[in-house]
């Protein structure tokens, strides 16, 4: 390591022995996300806040599940650009199935979980696709995920026509934006459904605690971030990542790996695409300006993962994202316009990546 | 490499006679600022318009966003095709359009802005902006002060108040805003908290609202200038738990926002008339065309403001986008 | 035995020549089916408006060609326009001369256009930031900065004379009457105006002649043949005694150059300054040099190849419109030719290997 | 004779670890010499040191009698040191003559005014230096990616004469071929002897370096512990000083 390194900046082997640098190496996502909430609690007017966590947690909700998903293929090596236009078709498609069950008269459930089932099933689709077309056909991922990025662009865009998908079952609305648990100091404690509270003061002093698409959200990211972690699957991953010949030479079935790896990134965005369904009560399409793939990539990178891949976590990915959600949040809160969001993301973007170049040791001295 | 090059020269000339054929009917061409509801509602209008007067409508495709740089290359496309003989556009700039529509009324063909125009819209005095035969569109500025003063009339006249807006790039959503803070300015104790721009996407918007809400817990109203910062709007209301608390006021009568108001979730909704500007432009371009008819060069068709209690009536009805 | 061998030798002639008979047959179809799709009128409207993802795609293509990327020339398009029209705004109402403001304002663009590809060049090259995250960081502060810079409007007041210059042709031919260079002729009634053919628009003219340098550039020189061995193997570069650190440097200048151009460009066609100007043509850059036979992963490319590229999305582009079809059958269309264009690639490497002797 | 190039007491350390250890050697004009070891013994860091990619922290380097001292890469190129390593170092995507070539294109003036390069003169040249190495290659515009391991080494080498190798090191020069082209690079190796080159070659597989090299120098833990004539040892007595079941002739 050293012998490579020795044109670099810093005296590698010195900064190696500190603890506390070795520490602030290798969480330093997670400690600037702390020092965030407190400089913003200060700065920003009701920043720190159940309701106002609540907020950025939903906000950054989507990107959550994207991001986690491009983690999966970023560790394997590749990348995925396609998940931000996935989301969008699989939202307005599965919209679509809801709408056109529940106007044919069948019963809201039937509608809402037909849809839901169908649209997490197309889902998989551009997965296979992508999968397919870069571990068979050994297409660049880059390349191949692009290619899929305009399709599913295009027929979303077919799908909607440019219209928002609405009229779906009332229902939906109600389980997307559901708390687990609300605590109103005038009626006590009340577990999913909202207390009815008519005057102001008392909707204001509600307290909801923890919103149902999280709950979903931690499930899927759980039992994910285990697979990565604790299961075989997770450790070929690595491997793949780390060195595709090695793998290769190991036994591992790596082009049925890569697919999967494909399939498990489009189920995400696929996920992430039902949940803004229920969270916006209506069928979307991703804009054209959002760079929802591009904000994943980044949030995975920030987390810890690099493009050249064998690296990342779940868990450091989730802190990716809260960082950008709580960044964005708090400038917001602030009164500064949405621009300098992306300048801010930019500079922390480069720095995650500096911070990995310069203290590698650190990164990886258990 | 010579074959190459004489295969190529061959084709040219037996392609250049290919697309000489010729049209009785009159053409016109509709070449829309942006993919949204609104447009398409526009595009529909001109078009019963058009198949009532035997007139053929080419359509332009939709540009995927607000901006020259997008609808240039499509508008240039569109008129290339030769046999066109009116257009009717909405210029997505107002300054960066004069030069290219210009030539395209230098090649002989009138224009007609709708819903946004050149310059300031006023083609009745001289400029190097004053060809088009005419500009149909709503008065957008007025349209923020009728939803000002009818949100103002809902709160009692008092209350904070937070207005969503989507790209301080468009005009036409510029003049809402800046009628809107007018309108504001007639009651005293309303007070305008803030503005944010979504760029159009309803995520963002929802964002932006719950974190308004989030900062000005006493808010009682928001105003959201078109279909995505009003649903994102509403949608950020209806999360927290405010609904009927805080009342909301949007711009344009989709089916969905239509929907929602009769819910009751919205407050207020203006809708333009897209259909009937759409076909005003064909009923006047005809008019000209055929019988020389001197148009007006400004045409205002007015809009409709639905509340919760006029959203069933029957009249209501065909002011809904569809 | 020769009839295999000639076969094959047609084949891969076909293959090599892919694209370029993918844009002859495309303009082919498009003619047959379009209305007025081949005329002169046409083919220039897809030269101008191929201007921007000509210019960006070309930058790129260095970029592509030493393994890396440059996500931020979308954004850089937006920045340098406002720069550019933010100069020209202000130094007009300083009072200086029209055409001084002008040169002052592209030259400011294109210098400080130079900046963001230094920024980039040194992250990627010194401090060994992978180029996807290094240009995609500076794509944000690019916009950040180009929507503060112009207060989140589009910059009005341009100098009035930008128009006739972006707008304006190299030649003006009023058949059996006039035939003027660079100034359209005055003074003519509508007749005569409808029959003005305008030849070669001066938006195309500068962009090939930057294209034109840069190709040369890229093919005939020192500089091209490091740049190709950069990205072939970095090691052997390095070894063969190319410094690769000033070289990549140079590289991501050379794309925010253009970038610069593509945001001056915009300033002179759209006579305003945007930020998000050229952001939604960044992928088509980059897809434009990928059809146009670049590989992601370095050594392969060439202008030639990013210019097919880039005018068969134009020409697709105006013939979907010439059809009146919908949009999105661009973007289906525009991912699948891109798939395909990186299959043929894949799956012809045994045809195209001895390319040298045939 | 004079050596060629001498090395005296090279001490080379990376942070606690001692990588080379007091080795030194010489090398005569057009002579062959093998550097045998297990891996981790030092070679590589060796003929890193000579070829100026890393910087002894002991010890001194003579060429033709004359203490120099070589700071990077490109200054052993210049005097006359040449490295082949495992990778060859060739950019596969480009063409054989512009590898010969690369870093030193040949220019010419374009229209007076512009360097371009003048492909003509580097396919002449290089096809004199791959004659004059008796080496075949089916055409010089060739992409590297489609040669055979062979044929690549040999335009490495053809490479480095090119520009005057006066002494060429070759790490593993035949790990990765098949029997045929070992024989080839072999072969090219004695032609280079024949033509008064000096080679150091580094390799793990014994017979090949017995096959060329005429004496041997045997590393292990850091430190030169042999110096053999070839002819006068065997292949068991090298395995044996090799892994340590020998003691070796110092310390």
């Amino acid at each position: 390591m050293a012998e490579s390194n020795n044109d670099s900046l810093f005296n590698l082997n010195k900064i190696g022995e500190s603890k506390t640098l070795g520490f602030l190496g290798k969480n330093w996502a997670f400690l600037f996300l702390v020092i965030m909430l407190i400089l913003f609690s200060f700065l920003g007017k009701n920043f720190f806040s159940l309701n106002n966590f609540n907020n950025i947690i939903l906000g950054i909700s989507s990107l959550l599940l994207l991001a986690s998903g491009e983690a999966f293929v970023i560790i394997s090596g590749g990348i995925d650009l396609s998940i931000g236009f996935v989301m969008g078709f699989v939202c307005v498609t599965s919209s679509i199935i809801m709408r056109d069950l529940n106007a044919a008269g069948y019963s809201p459930f039937f509608s809402i979980l037909t849809g839901s089932l169908a649209g997490l099933l197309l889902g998989l689709i551009p997965g296979i696709i992508n999968g397919y077309l870069v571990a068979k056909l050994r297409v660049p991922p880059f390349i191949a995920t692009l290619g899929m990025w305009g399709i599913a662009n295009g027929l979303a865009w077919r799908l909607s026509e440019g219209f928002p998908i609405g009229f779906l079952p009332l229902q939906v609305r109600d389980i997307g934006n559901a708390y687990i648990a609300y605590f109103s100091p005038k009626k006590g404690f009340s577990f999913f459904i909202k207390p009815e509270l008519t005057e102001r003061k008392d909707i204001l002093s509600l307290l909801k605690i923890i919103p149902i698409p999280i709950l979903w959200i931690t499930f899927v990211l759980v039992i994910f971030a285990f697979i990565l972690s604790r299961t075989k699957f997770g450790q070929h991953t690595y491997a793949i990542g780390g060195k595709v010949d090695a793998a290769i030479r190991a036994g591992i079935n790596v082009p049925l790996h890569l697919i999967k790896i494909y399939v498990i990134s489009s189920f995400f965005a696929a996920t992430a695409g039902v949940l803004l369904v229920f969270k916006l009560n209506m069928g979307v399409h991703t804009q054209y300006t959002s760079s929802y793939e591009l904000f994943a990539i980044a949030a995975v990178v920030i987390g810890g993962a690099s493009l050249t891949g064998g690296k990342g976590t779940i868990w450091g990915t989730v802190i990716g994202v809260l960082l950008i959600g709580t960044l964005d949040n708090g400038l917001m809160m602030m009164g500064l316009p949405i621009f300098y969001r992306y300048i801010a993301t930019g500079c922390i973007l480069i720095i995650a990546v500096l911070i990995d170049q310069f203290f590698p040791e650190l990164v990886y001295k258990e | 490499m010579k074959k190459i090059v004489i295969t190529i020269l061959l084709i040219c000339l037996v392609l250049s006679f290919v697309s000489m054929t010729c049209a009785a009917a009159l053409k016109f061409a509709f070449m829309p600022g942006i993919a949204d509801p609104f447009y398409f509602t526009m595009e529909k209008g001109a078009k019963a318009k058009a198949a009532e007067l035997g007139v053929e409508l080419i359509v332009g495709e939709y540009p995927k966003a607000w901006g020259p740089e997008y609808q240039v290359p499509i508008l240039k496309a569109l008129v290339a095709r030769g046999d066109i003989d009116l257009l009717f556009t909405a210029p997505t700039s107002t300054e960066a359009l004069i030069p290219v529509l210009k030539e395209i009324y230098d090649s002989g063909i009138p224009v007609i802005t709708v819903d946004t125009y050149l310059g300031d819209g006023d083609y009745s005095k001289p400029s190097n902006y004053n060809f088009p035969l005419s500009y149909i569109g709503t008065d957008n500025f007025l349209g923020g002060q009728v939803v000002a003063g009818q949100l103002a009339l809902l709160l009692g006249g008092k209350g904070k108040v937070f207005l969503e807006n989507t790209n301080p790039d468009v005009s036409s959503v510029m003049d809402r805003e800046l009628g809107f803070r007018a309108g504001l300015k007639i009651f005293p104790d309303m007070e305008l908290v803030g503005v944010e721009y979504c760029l159009d996407v309803q995520e963002t918007a929802v964002a932006q609202v719950s974190a308004a809400l989030q900062k000005n817990p006493d808010l009682d109203g928001v105003f959201g200038v078109n279909v995505f910062s009003a649903q994102g709007a509403y949608q950020a209301v209806v999360s927290a738990g405010l609904e009927g608390g805080v009342k909301i006021a949007t711009w344009d009568a989709t089916e969905t926002l239509i929907e929602a108001l009769k819910r009751k979730e919205l407050d207020l909704i203006l809708a333009q008339m897209p259909g009937e500007m759409g076909s005003l432009c064909v009923e006047w371009g005809f008019k000209y065309l055929t019988e020389g008819a001197e148009i007006p060069r400004k045409v205002i068709p007015g809009f409709f403001v639905f509340t919760q209690e006029n959203v069933n009536d029957p009249d209501s009805q065909k002011y809904i986008y569809k | 035995m020769i009839n295999y061998h000639k076969a094959k030798k047609v084949g891969i002639s076909i293959l090599r020549k892919w694209i370029f008979i993918f844009l002859v047959g495309e303009i082919l179809f498009f003619s047959i089916v379009g209305t007025n799709y081949f005329s002169l009128n046409n083919i220039q409207n897809i030269l101008v408006a191929s201007t921007i993802v000509l210019l960006l795609a070309t930058g790129q293509t260095f970029v592509i060609i030493t393994g890396g990327i440059d996500l931020s020339v979308g954004f850089m398009v937006g920045f340098s326009s406002v720069v550019c029209a933010k100069t020209m705004v202000s130094l007009e109402a300083a009072g200086f001369s029209q055409l001084l403001a002008i040169t002052i304002g592209i030259l400011t663009a294109l210098l400080s256009g130079l900046i963001p590809g230094f920024i980039n060049g040194f992250l990627v090259a010194k401090l060994r930031v992978p180029s996807f995250i290094a240009t995609f960081g500076m794509y944000g502060i690019a916009y950040g900065f180009a929507e503060i810079l112009c207060n989140n409007v589009p910059v009005h007041n341009l100098p009035t004379s930008l128009g006739s210059l972006g707008h304006g042709y190299l030649f003006y031919w009023l058949p059996g009457k006039i035939f003027n260079f660079l100034s359209k002729p005055e003074n003519l009634i509508r007749e005569e105006l409808k029959n003005l053919v305008s030849i070669i628009p001066n938006v195309t003219v500068i962009t090939f002649i930057f294209i034109g340098i840069f190709a040369f550039i890229l093919a005939k020189t020192k500089f091209g043949q490091h740049t190709y061995a950069i990205g072939g193997n970095i090691n052997a570069a390095e070894r063969a005694g190319v410094n690769v650190k000033v070289h990549l440097i140079k590289v991501y200048m050379i794309s925010s150059f253009f970038a610069s151009l593509a945001g001056v460009m915009y300033v002179l066609q759209f006579i305003t300054g945007r930020a998000p100007a050229g952001s939604a043509r960044l992928i088509d850059a980059v897809v434009a040099v990928v059809i146009g036979g670049a590989s992601l992963s370095g050594g392969k490319g060439t202008v030639m190849g990013t210019v097919i590229g880039a005018i068969i999305i134009g020409a697709l582009e105006t013939g979907l419109v010439n059809l009146s079809v919908p949009t999105y059958n661009l973007h289906i269309a525009v991912g699948c030719i891109l798939i395909f264009a990186v299959l043929i690639d894949q799956f012809s490497p045994e045809l195209i290997q001895n390319e040298g002797e045939i | 004779m004079e050596p060629l190039l001498e090395v005296k007491n090279i001490t080379k350390r990376f942070g606690g670890l001692t990588a080379v250890d007091d080795v030194s050697l010489q090398i005569y004009p057009g002579e062959v010499i093998g550097i045998l070891g297990d891996n981790g013994a030092g070679k590589s860091t060796l003929i890193k040191v000579i070829s100026g990619v890393h910087h002894a922290e002991a010890g001194q380097i003579f060429f033709k009698g004359q203490r120099i001292k070589i700071n990077s890469t490109m200054e052993a190129l210049r005097i006359g040191i040449e490295t082949i390593y495992q990778d060859l170092a060739l950019a596969e995507n480009m063409d054989v003559y512009s590898n010969i070539f690369l870093g030193r294109e040949k220019l010419r003036k374009f229209l007076g005014l512009v360097d371009v390069l003048d492909h003509e003169y580097m396919q002449s040249e290089s096809k004199k230096v791959l004659k004059r190495l008796e080496i075949e290659i089916p055409s010089l515009k060739n992409k590297i990616r489609n040669l055979s391991g062979g044929q690549r080494q040999a335009v490495a080498i053809s490479r480095s004469i090119y520009w005057n190798a006066k002494l060429l090191i070759m790490d593993e020069p035949t790990a990765a071929l098949g029997v045929p082209e070992q024989k080839k690079v072999l072969n090219l190796v004695k032609t280079l002897s024949s033509q008064g080159v000096s080679i150091i070659i580094i390799s793990h597989q014994l017979h090949d370096v017995f096959a060329v090299a005429t004496r041997l120098i045997i590393m292990r833990r850091a430190q030169k512990v042999a110096e053999r004539i070839t002819k006068k040892t065997s292949a068991d007595e090298v395995v044996s000083l090799i892994v340590g079941s020998l003691p070796g002739d110092y310390n």
